[in-house]
């Protein structure tokens, strides 16, 4: 049936880990032949894989952009070449180019997150976010929606605000240092799951876990561990395993049809909430059986 | 007398590539004597030192220790056979303080690691019996030159091997340390020590030495017994009756003076207060030919460094044609006709990355080009006429890497690469250091040549029998200042008196 | 006697020597054999223009490299001066607020490219003055330097990337992406500019005086001062050159990704300084050329392409960048050992 | 004469001297003074601890790399090696699979650490192999194995993080989140583990014969080859210490985070060598020590956390990063002048 070449993140997180598994597995029982490869953030190793697909002569390119802004470009050149792309997990900020962008509702997700989180944290103290990588628009919309749920808290105080890159080891060591400027907080937020386990070592570290709640984002299954395990309260699943299948079935429906069988290019899809209570229902790698 | 030798050199040859440093050299040292090896740069004496002391494995030949045929694994082996050796070049760690030099390879392990107590006091008195106010923590780069060579001696002492051998451990020390040294090497042979001595301090060589054997283009040429033999004897047999290096070129008028040194003053570099030149006047005519003569320490290599422009004075100033040269570059120097050929070409002659014609041609690259770029045909032409010019050996491309030349060629480069630059003046420091006799006289052909087309050449030497060869004037060089003026006509004897510690005040 | 012209053998043609020469050659000819046996898609005019262009970038910087490296020197501030230049042109693209006349000032793309060119010098002079003024380690100037550039990057950009870099034909900017997106002739301009700057570069090394104090003052800095090469200011530089190249390859990096990001370049000084040593130079300064450090640089587009096209995993490309090096220097080390005993 | 004794003040203590000597003691008392005066927070024991806690990981890695510096190399593969011994780690803690007998082996914490550091020296013997037996620089050996090393975490973890590494008591290996999560005595194991490693190298560089062997052949390795140093087994001992090092700086970063990643420690080397240099040794080896490493490594680490609690932006730390290496080198060039010119 063809090439549908898949670039995700970086691997090491197991998040883009099981967005390209699934986009590859779902390519495969559709008939076609998929090509995983990883930017690791770097718009002009995106820019090279996406001359590769070009190469390759691609059907179809699933994509998770490195940069918001800098990935337009590689978008734009693989369809003057007349490849249909689509984008998965994060945004590029332009409209029209990509024949859909499937994003996980992050600003529903943030609410959804944000307000577990004050039923597990409380309504009164201070509390730290870690914030993702800046380039990624998830990072924001992640932090705008926590301001807007926890902005109703007055007595909620936000004593620290730190980018941790969505980086486990910058989580932590970030971590460690807001304890130290902020002894006094009851809880973190953090803007994704990595970020918020290496805030989890750090705390357990400093013997603080008991005191300070943790809520992550992304639904890993490292996080579902440490959710069993009680150590972290909560996390955001985004529904990365249904979007990367869906991205790669509505590029089979254009290839074959000409039309993504979608109405809007751009397409939410809600987050779930993964806490002790439903845990059990997690089935695997990002994925919560109702 | 007639005991036999303790250590022997039977049939050593080394070869170096192309290079025969030695030929099948036998070699005696005596039990509890000092047996001097004299010669001149070049002749082999370090490379026998090198393979007596297993530094260096020979070509071809047999070592024997205490009559038995022996080969040593590397000179830790020969050290613990009880052979030491100082060698010629210092071999310090710079960065280390004295006591952990003197023990370097060889520490001393007590209890709870190495016994830094123990070293030191050892230090104290090696230097004590040195004679020398040297504290065994100061940093080796922080002494001057001569204490570094006692150093050098008070390590190979500390090993009290039963043979120990010398090469140039005199070069940079003053004449109250000689004597002391000698003190010590008097007790050492008291005590059975044999000791090899190598100086190109001929006469105070012959103050110290049992036996003299004398090497030449790496043969042995002479063997005799102190009682036997004088000054002469040595000179003849290190330089060879009737080797000619030339004669100062004569059957032209002299011109104006090109160089005048007025006043020249040049500090130590190590900052320890005194001036290697001291208000050293000289000047040199086109056409005329000076060589400076002078002992290692002299500050010959200073004082026409400092000429070149590479060193700063530190008072007086240099002239060219009539033109103070202070504040040029080395570049505008060499644009208005004064060049150097360095005492080191390893060092700072050759780029030994680059092929022989672009050495030739790396002075004078403003010759062939053209606009912005270099042209090939003219460089090659400048290449070609150089090569010609100063007879180097080579194919007439110069595409050969400069590596592949001998050193006498090597030399030559260096000297052709400043003569293409077209000077009016010309100092050469050296320039027959570590070249074998022939390609000296060539490079004083060349430079006598030069001469009667009006370039005014000033050259160094460390050998006597150079001096006397094509310079016009004799001037000796002693702790910064001239201590005599000869003509030609002079005998050897004198400029070596007028260049010793003992005339020096 | 010893003066007896020897047999000299050297200068005969030797074929190991030419092998050892042409190792990099050698290497890029088997990849492009093997990927092509092994992708129907390597093979092709349109494959390796691409691939071309994407070794534009590297080779861009490793030009500069190579002139640092002659030199004796390291540049490991290359990557940090591409992403700060690709953000000097984005915020020059984005209009220039005078603050005093209240207006926003549009400079053309030629100014731009000019802007970011000086900023690329004016970073190369620090290294270069550090370097050959204050004595300081190559190595350590320009990791200083580099640190220090990437964070003036990501503070002007406050680590977000400059989009829409086209300009607007009303402003007068227009024409930036022409760098990045157009072709001459079908070839595209960021292969161009790595054409004509290795052009230049070679001509400069081969057929100039500069090239010469070059290669003689990373041989023997000593020897080159006293035969009146002025060291110094050759040394300076070379760093300035190759702050420019950064900056160019900034700028074609940006026009081509039509956008400029403070991370941009991250580490690529080391893929730089591999072309130069996969191209045979040595990094003790004196040898190496232009066409072995290209030849370095397509060695590594083409096999990290060729990778990706054959859809190997990303790991298996560092495990090769790797291997390459090292056997790349190994093969040097047997060339240079007979020439460094001579 | 010339015996006469010189008016020699380098002995007795020269105030500027001392205040070159101990620069980098004064950056730090200087970075601790600013930082308490600005945060309330900062000057505190826990604090302290914490931050030593985060020095600890390049402390390490910083020890490594002083061993090879002083013999005048360069070790640019400690990241990657630190990543690839917590992917090894935790590989063994999860359980070797016996194909043949049909067992899944759980080494004890133990043996995890030996075989953990065995591979970290295996690692460093490749780079000293490469450079004394094969004479490859220092530079292009070690970048080298820096890319062989991370593709094979890459490739033995497929990409991905061990987690857990906690073990489980029935299994025998539990106790390897003892070295990053314990504390003895309220000090943090990683910085127990960092103060013991910097003791026993500074008594090995102070104390023993290997210790003046690397000395002295980082100084003059010709002179040491002539007084019996064996030179090139101390240079490849130091890579294997580096690589060791690099081990266990691996080993308790996992540790700390109970997890391991491929990607771990990436461009750590850097800082490594920004510590050592920060901390006045000279990268043409011979000179440096351990007091000055560990001001060096705490100057960095004290100041990023520093400028983390008063909430300047990690922008700014990588400026601040670079200007501190950049002034570092230049004191000490100034400190080296005089004595480079005798
Ligand atoms: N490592 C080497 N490689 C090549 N040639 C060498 C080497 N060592 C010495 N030679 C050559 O061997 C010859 C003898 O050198 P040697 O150092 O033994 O002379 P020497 O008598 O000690 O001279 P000097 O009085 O200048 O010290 C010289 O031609 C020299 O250039
Ligand atoms: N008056 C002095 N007192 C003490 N040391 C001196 C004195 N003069 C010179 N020296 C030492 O000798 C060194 C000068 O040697 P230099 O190499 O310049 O002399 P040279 O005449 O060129 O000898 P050569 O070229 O044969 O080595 C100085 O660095 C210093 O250590
Ligand atoms: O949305 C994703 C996930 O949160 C991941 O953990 C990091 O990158 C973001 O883009
Ligand atoms: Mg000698
Ligand atoms: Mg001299």
């Amino acid at each position: 049936e063809g090439l549908i070449t898949i670039i995700v993140n970086d691997p090491a997180n197991p998040y883009w880990k099981t967005e390209g598994d699934v986009a590859a597995a779902t390519a495969e029982s559709l008939g076609y032949t998929a090509a995983v490869s990883a930017h690791k953030g770097d718009t002009n190793a995106e820019s090279t894989m996406i001359d590769t697909a070009i190469t390759n002569k691609s059907v179809a390119i699933i994509l998770d952009p490195a940069n918001a802004d800098g990935s337009i470009g590689a978008v734009q050149k693989a369809v003057d070449a007349g490849i249909p792309v689509f984008l998965v997990n994060a945004e590029i900020n332009k409209e029209g180019l990509a024949k859909a962008q499937l994003v996980s509702n992050n600003a529903q997700g943030a609410a959804l997150g944000a307000q577990q989180w004050v039923a597990s944290v409380g309504e009164t103290g201070n509390y730290a976010e870690l914030f993702g990588n800046p380039a990624d628009n998830n990072a924001a919309t992640r932090s705008n929606g926590y301001e807007t749920v926890l902005t109703q808290y007055p007595d909620l105080v936000k004593a620290a605000k730190e980018v941790a890159d969505w980086d486990r080891t910058k989580g932590h060591d970030k971590m460690q240092s807001i304890l130290q400027a902020n002894p006094d907080i009851i809880g973190v937020i953090a803007g994704n799951d990595e970020m918020a386990l290496g805030a989890i070592a750090a705390l357990k570290e400093a013997g603080k876990l008991e005191g300070v709640k943790v809520g992550g984002f992304d639904g890993s299954p490292d996080a579902v561990a440490a959710i069993t395990a009680g150590e972290m309260q909560y996390t955001v699943l985004q529904p990365v395993a249904v979007f990367s299948a869906e991205a790669v079935k509505q590029a089979d429906s254009f290839i074959k049809t000409g039309a993504t069988g979608a109405a809007t290019e751009k397409q939410l899809f809600d987050c779930l909430l993964i806490t002790k209570d439903n845990v059990a229902n997690y089935t695997g790698p990002f994925t919560l059986s109702q | 007398m007639t005991a036999q030798p303790v250590l022997s050199a039977r049939n050593i040859a080394k070869a170096y590539g192309n290079i025969h440093a030695l030929k099948g050299v036998n070699f005696d040292i005596h039990p509890g004597q000092v047996t001097t090896l004299f010669g001149e740069n070049g002749a082999g004496k370090s490379t026998l030192m090198k393979i007596l002391s297993g530094v260096v494995k020979p070509t071809s030949g047999e070592i024997v220790l205490d009559g038995a045929a022996v080969t040593f694994a590397n000179s830790t082996d020969a050290r613990n056979r009880g052979i030491s050796i100082i060698h010629q070049e210092l071999s310090l760690a710079r960065n280390m303080n004295v006591r952990d030099n003197i023990f370097m390879g060889r520490e001393i392990i007590g209890r709870s690691g190495v016994d830094f107590a123990e070293e030191e006091r050892q230090t104290r008195l090696l230097m004590a019996e040195l004679e020398e106010d040297i504290d065994p923590l100061t940093p080796v780069e922080e002494l001057r030159l001569g204490q570094q060579q006692i150093v050098e001696i008070a390590r190979a002492l500390s090993v009290n091997s039963r043979i120990l051998i010398m090469d140039e451990p005199t070069s940079a020390l003053s004449a109250t340390e000689v004597e002391v040294l000698f003190k010590v090497i008097r007790d050492l042979t008291a005590r059975g020590v044999s000791i090899v001595y190598i100086s190109h301090h001929l006469e105070e060589a012959l103050q110290i030495t049992h036996h003299a054997v004398v090497l030449r283009d790496g043969a042995m040429t002479a063997y005799a017994k102190r009682s036997e033999i004088d000054l002469e004897w040595i000179v003849r047999n290190m330089v060879g009756e009737n080797f000619d290096l030339g004669s100062p070129p004569e059957g032209y008028a002299m011109g104006e003076t090109a160089l005048s040194i007025e006043n020249l003053s040049v500090p130590d570099a190590a900052g320890v207060g005194f001036s290697v030149v001291d208000r050293l006047s000289l000047s040199v005519k086109a056409g005329e030919i000076i060589c400076i003569y002078g002992l290692m320490g002299a500050g010959r290599t200073e004082l026409l460094e400092c000429v070149a422009g590479r060193l700063a004075p530190s008072g007086g100033r240099v002239m060219l044609q009539g033109r103070d040269v202070a504040g040029l570059t080395i570049a505008q120097r060499i644009a208005r006709g004064l060049v150097l050929v360095p005492e080191d070409r390893q060092r700072d002659g050759l780029v030994q990355t680059m092929s022989v014609g672009q050495n030739l041609s790396l002075a004078s690259i403003g010759a062939f080009t053209k606009g912005l770029f270099t042209s090939r045909k003219a460089e090659t032409a400048v290449v070609a006429e150089a090569i010609r010019k100063v007879t180097v050996k080579t194919d007439a491309s110069g595409a050969a890497p400069i590596g592949s030349l001998s050193g006498g060629n090597q030399q030559k480069v260096v000297i052709g690469k400043m003569l293409a630059t077209n000077p009016k003046v010309i100092v050469l420091d050296e320039p027959s250091r570590g070249i074998d006799i022939g390609a000296k006289a060539e490079v004083f052909r060349l430079l006598a040549e030069g001469a009667k087309q009006g370039l005014a050449v000033i050259y160094s030497t460390s050998e006597v029998g150079e001096c006397l060869s094509i310079a016009h004037r004799i001037i000796v060089m002693h702790r910064g200042r001239i201590s005599a003026e000869f003509d030609h006509t002079v005998a050897k004897e004198k400029i070596m008196a007028a260049s010793g510690e003992a005339v020096a005040h | 006697m010893s003066s007896t012209p020897k047999p000299n053998t050297k200068q005969g043609f030797d074929p190991i020597a030419l092998l050892l020469e042409g190792r990099a050659f050698f290497a890029l000819i088997a990849i492009i054999v093997v990927f092509s046996l092994l992708s129907p898609n390597y093979l092709s005019v349109a494959n390796f223009l691409v691939m071309a262009s994407h070794v534009a970038i590297y080779g861009i910087l490793a030009i500069g490299m190579l002139l640092v490296i002659l030199n004796g020197g390291i540049d490991l501030s290359v990557g940090s001066t591409l992403g700060l230049s690709g953000c000097i042109a984005g915020f020059l693209m984005h209009g220039v607020l005078i603050e005093s006349a209240g207006v926003i000032l549009y400079p053309p793309v030629w100014a731009v490219v000019i802007l970011t060119c000086t900023m690329g010098a004016l970073v190369g002079f620090v290294n270069g003055a550090l370097v050959a003024l204050f004595k300081v380690p190559a190595f350590v100037a320009s990791l200083g330097v580099m640190y220090v550039a990437r964070g003036i990057a990501l503070l002007m950009t406050n680590g977000l990337t400059f989009n829409n870099l086209s300009g607007k034909a009303e402003l007068g900017n227009q024409g930036f992406n022409w760098l990045g997106f157009n072709r001459l002739g079908g070839v595209p301009i960021g292969v161009l500019v790595l054409a004509t700057l290795a052009i230049l570069a070679g001509l400069t090394l081969s057929r100039t005086a500069f090239g010469r104090w070059l290669y003689a003052s990373g041989g023997n800095e000593r020897a080159a001062e006293l035969s009146g090469v002025p060291v110094k200011r050759v040394q300076i530089t070379v760093y300035v050159l190759s702050g420019i190249c950064a900056a160019i390859a900034g700028l074609v990096l940006s026009s081509q990704l039509t956008s400029a990001g403070p991370t941009a370049g991250n580490s690529y000084e080391l893929t730089a300084i591999a072309a130069v040593v996969i191209g045979g130079a040595a990094l003790t300064g004196g040898r190496g050329t232009i066409r072995g450090t290209m030849l370095g640089a397509f060695v590594i587009g083409f096999l990290s392409d060729g990778l990706v096209i054959i859809g190997v995993s990303s790991y298996w490309q560092t495990v090769f960048t790797g291997a390459v090096i090292v056997l790349a220097v190994l093969l040097n080390s047997i060339q240079y050992k007979p020439k460094a005993n001579a």
